[in-house]
Formats: structure tokens, C-alpha cells, sequence
């Protein structure tokens, strides 16, 4: 069981990283969130970048600890949460 | 059993498919699929930089290739995928996959390749000759083609 | 466009795949197959031998490229095979087809394979370990999966 | 146009060669002989060797100048005439 209190760890991926104007960073798990759509949600409020990166979010894909995970997917404090676009590698 | 890995240097197919079938008397059959970058005619690409997930990547393509045996009678398979810049003509993803059987090793094959486009964390961006750049959009395509597995 | 060749000796995988995509920065995809002698557990094989006939073969073959270069916008295509005597393990058949895109270079290799087992004059005598010998049969999945395209 | 005197020249390949005794022989075009078909049945007759060779005939495939042929294909004086089990390489 991770502490309580550790915070997330929050990656961004390709034009989410340039829109945020950042690939990582590291936030407490807000109170009121307990799921990734919650969490889309709190960090679009944080700046005009994040606005931008999540403007439109079934652009967004997102992995909690390495998983594809939907927005219904429970998050706790810990995790490491990546937000991406649709992936294009291959 | 598979072989993944994911690197900036180019893979050597000669040397991958030797490794893949050493020792093996009981193969019957290789599929294999190579992926490079392609220039278009229009919007000539000078370059790819192909970024990923480090902490996600393997492990991504280590379901991809579990599910492929779970699917397929498979007596091996390689999955590289290379990071990084690349210009135009230079290799991608090199899928292997080996069977007793042709069949199987095509289907694999296939498969391996149309999960790794879908399911595996790299993203494309696209520099072009002119100085622009963009994020390769996914097509649709990609995700019929995934979905017929 | 295509190389063909039928040969006794052994391919080098990876010149042929420089080959094929030298010089082209159009490919986005090269689909591969390759066919190896593969024992079996309950009777080794020991030796196999091709058989062709050596007037029609080149020729059954081109006719087999032509109706891939019909079908699919290749870029590039190259079938090896070998004939004589192979051991157990050895590479008997090298396909590769290139493409702008992945769908049609891997069709394209299915397809060329599949052919090549129903409408090239080959025939293989399987001779074993405790001195047996047999003309392989022909496989009815064999004439199924030529029937597909 | 050939020669009408031109021999037909007969290939076997594989067990069609073993049960014959031949890879290749060469003979004139029968009189009563058009097709690949009649020809088979007049080869069939030359020796018990070329009698197992064509005994089972679904079992037998023939080209006719390096094209696959069927058993109504016509033949002509110096045609090469090739027969030889379903093929099995690849």
C-alpha cells in the first residue's frame, strides 16, 4: 500500500509534453479525485497549456502505472499517470 | 521466448533471423515484416523522430507478443523497434515470427505488426523538408486493421 | 521488376533486403517469408530434395510476380528458391514483396508464397533418417489457400 | 508452324520419372493422337513402367511448351510435353 501521502507522478507524451510545456511532473493527489476522467479535469484548471493539451479529450489516451486505463480508472496516491495521443509507432 | 528490444541503432535482419532460428530443425517457416520511412511525393519527409514511453514500451510489447503465442503455435519471435531520428529510408519495427507452419507464421506476423501499431507507446513526429513539423495523426485503418484480430 | 532466381545455393537474407529497398525512399513496408526444411519429431527428415524443371520454372514464377505486381502497388519484389539437396533446417524459399503501405506488402508476401506452393514446378523427395524416401504429397489446404486470391 | 515430322519431346519429373524410367524421351506424334489426353493413353501403353506412371491420372499433371495444360489441350509436332505430380515446393 503506498503512502497516502505520495504524490502522483504525471508524464506527458508527444503533443501533450509541448502543450503543457512539460514531460513530468509531480502534484498530491487532489482531495476530491479519485479517477483518471477527475484528474483530466483538475489538471486542464492548472494553466493555459494544460487547457490546451486536454481541450479535446478524446484526443487523450492515458496509462496508470504503465496500464491503458480508461477515464473511469481508479487512480491513488503513487501512481504514475502518462497522458498521450492515439499511439503511432510501428 | 520473444526477443524485444527497443533501441536508436538499426537492427541487423540477417543477424536476427540467424538468431532466431539457431538450433531449430522443427521451424517450417519465418514471417517477417519490416517497417521504414517513407518520403511522400507531395510532403517529402526529411525526418522521423519516433518517441515512446520508456518505462511502458517493453512491457507494452511483451503482451502484444505473449497474446501472439497464446494465438499461434509459435517456435519464436522478435520485435524491435527503434527510438529516435530517423530519415527517410531508414528502418522502423522489425517483426519476426516462426512456425512450423506458413500459415501461422504469416498470421502472426501480421498480427504482431497491427498491435504494435496500435497497442505499443510510440508516437511519430514528422519534420519536413520546408522546416514544418507534426504529430502523426492515428488513422483509422490502424484500428480496423487491429480489430480484425 | 522482380528478381527472381533458382539457385542450389543458400540466400543472404539481408543482402536481398538491401537490394530490394535500395535507392527507394517510397517504401513504407516489406513483407517477408521464408520457407526452411523442417524435421519432424516422429520421422526426421534428413535430406530434402528439390526437384524443378529447369525450361518453366523462371518462368512459372514471373507469371506468379506479374499477377502480384497486377494486384497490389509493389514497389519492389524478389523470390529465391532452391533446389538440390537441403538439410534439415536449411532455407529452401526467400519472398519479399515492398510497399508504400504495410497491407499490401503483406498480402502481396502471402499471396506469393501461397502461389508458389500450388502453380511452380517443384517437387520435393523427403528422404529420412532410417532411409526412407517419399515424394511429398501435395496438400489440399495448400490448393485452399492458393484459392483465396 | 513446326516441322509435321517434328518428334514430340516427353519429360517426367518425379515419381513420373522413377516409375518410367526416363527423364525424357522422344517420339513421334502418334497418328490418332491430338490431345494431351489421347496422348496419355497411347504413352500409358508404351511399357509397364510408363502403365504405373499414368495409372492413376487425376494424379498427373502435364504442361505443354513450359504452360499448364489439361488433358484437351491440343499438341502439335515438336512440342515439349511435360508430365509430373501435383507441384510442392515453396
Amino acid at each position: 500500500m503506498a503512502d497516502i501521502d505520495a504524490p502522483l507522478t504525471i508524464l506527458y507524451f508527444a503533443w501533450l509534453r509541448e502543450r503543457t510545456g512539460t514531460s513530468e511532473e509531480s502534484v498530491p493527489l487532489p482531495a476530491d479525485v479519485s479517477t483518471v476522467g477527475g484528474l483530466v479535469a483538475w489538471l486542464a484548471a492548472r494553466s493555459p497549456g494544460h487547457a490546451s493539451a486536454f481541450v479535446n479529450r478524446r484526443a487523450v489516451r492515458c496509462a496508470v502505472n504503465q496500464e491503458f486505463a480508461a477515464p473511469e480508472t481508479r487512480i491513488r496516491p503513487g501512481d504514475e499517470i502518462a497522458f498521450f495521443p492515439p499511439v503511432t509507432g510501428g | 521466448m520473444a526477443r524485444i528490444s527497443v533501441q536508436a541503432a538499426d537492427f541487423d535482419i540477417g543477424a536476427e533471423f540467424a538468431a532466431l532460428t539457431a538450433g531449430h530443425t522443427d521451424i517450417g517457416g519465418i514471417g517477417c515484416f519490416i517497417g521504414t520511412v517513407r518520403a511522400n511525393a507531395n510532403a517529402p519527409v526529411s525526418t522521423l523522430t519516433l518517441e515512446h514511453y520508456p518505462a511502458m514500451t517493453e512491457r507494452a510489447i511483451a503482451g502484444i507478443t505473449d497474446e501472439a503465442e497464446k494465438r499461434w503455435d509459435l517456435l519464436g519471435c522478435t520485435v524491435i523497434h527503434r527510438v529516435g531520428r530517423l530519415a527517410a529510408g531508414e528502418n522502423i519495427v522489425l517483426v519476426l515470427a516462426a512456425a512450423s507452419h506458413r500459415q501461422a507464421a504469416l498470421d502472426a506476423t501480421a498480427f504482431l505488426i497491427d498491435w504494435l501499431k496500435t497497442k505499443a507507446p510510440f508516437w511519430k513526429k514528422e519534420e519536413f523538408a520546408d522546416g514544418a513539423a507534426s504529430w502523426v495523426a492515428a488513422r483509422d485503418a490502424d484500428d480496423a486493421a487491429a480489430a480484425r484480430w
